[in-house]
């Protein structure tokens, strides 16, 4: 599974993206942003303040709730500022 | 097409004017243009738009067609850059037709509401004391919430 | 000048353009087109606008300055024909400049719903059955009546 | 004092404008309204409906109260249909 990151949350990771293979267990977005959060500190210091990170599976907008069983492209990435 | 999402300058003139030609036979058109802003009181010289464009492009289709059948809007398009912009340059245009003009302001308000907190842009501005991401505002929370 | 009432054709998108260069530095503009309208059902072969000149400069002069006061507009202008026009014709285009959106749209649906009604101008169409002078709407002054 | 009539009333008089000299005893617009209609049966019959007639006076909007003392130019004219 690709994980793509985005704004901030890219450069305070210092990585774009990145390849994980996460375990049966990590059934939705939020077990995925806790299992990368035990993986790698940095990462676990910028998604402190979960209400802070938005997700997309595969370019579908999604809550944290949402299942990832499937995905091929999961986004992480700061509330939007377009416009 | 009705949503474009690209690095590449626009014309909103040359927009507005195309959009009214596809629409001959409609009374309202409304065209909103959002402009790399920068004040004497906090200059920037420089806004970067990251974007993540598949998501983008979902998302403001979604938000067209949101748009179009709430309002009854004859037509509805949606233009936004990314990349780095010089203060002046126009970031976003959205453009509404209908027979009516009270439809076509609602549905060009809706578009831009939705589409400030609902489409994957991120804003960094470069000014005299470096470059810094700029945050999410609650007032835009706001006005999308008036719609629900 | 901000408010010009004439018969000469107008072109909607070079009118945008020229707007948004004089506002260098605002980040919002909205302009809305009004255009001479033709339904299948009611089709039309023209639209005839008689003016009184005088009254419609003081008139939109006055319309303008309240709305640039009021929702604190850096820029607005309104461009309004008369004469003899065909469907698909410009027949009104307001234009707003403001540091923020919702300013923008506002002073653009305010100065709309004031010169419906309150702008020397009557139109009269011509069609399969003859020419008939358009009669004002109940819903213009509804309109205008949410604004007091 | 110059009348000017635009768009039915216009139409339905014939006449787009006209040089009056009404009495002292015509203060307001509606005096005027009344005065004129006392000389013209086409007038009267235009303006039975007062309230569909508007005024202006030396390019002002007035209401059919306003004095039209030292007017050098009075507009009668159906609702405006503009936009």
């Amino acid at each position: 599974m690709k994980i793509l990151y985005f704004a901030w949350l890219c450069e305070r990771l210092n990585r774009g993206e990145e390849e994980v293979s996460p375990p049966a267990s990590v059934v939705t977005i939020a077990d995925l942003i806790d299992w990368l959060a035990g993986k790698d500190e940095a990462f676990a210091l910028a998604v402190e303040k979960r209400s802070l990170i938005k997700a997309a599976v595969d370019a579908k907008l999604v809550t944290h709730g949402t299942p990832i069983a499937g995905a091929r492209v999961v986004a992480l990435f700061p509330p939007m500022t377009g416009g | 097409m009705a949503v474009r999402v690209s690095t590449d300058p626009f014309d909103p003139g040359a927009e507005t004017n195309a959009f009214l030609a596809a629409g001959q036979g409609a009374g309202a058109a409304v065209t909103f243009t959002g402009v790399v802003r920068s004040r004497p009181d906090d200059p920037i010289t420089a806004l970067t738009l990251e974007c993540y464009p598949e998501l983008a492009i979902n998302q403001l289709a979604s938000i067209v067609e949101q748009a179009t059948s709430r309002f009854g809007l004859l037509a509805a398009t949606v233009i936004h850059r990314y990349g780095t912009l010089a203060p002046g340059e126009p970031i976003v245009q959205v453009m509404t037709l209908s027979p009516h003009r009270e439809a076509a302001f609602k549905g060009a308000e809706f578009l831009m509401d939705y589409l400030k907190t609902g489409a994957p842009f991120w804003k960094q501005e470069t000014g005299p004391n470096g470059t810094h991401w700029v945050e999410a505002k609650a007032e835009d929370d706001v006005a999308k919430a008036r719609w629900e």
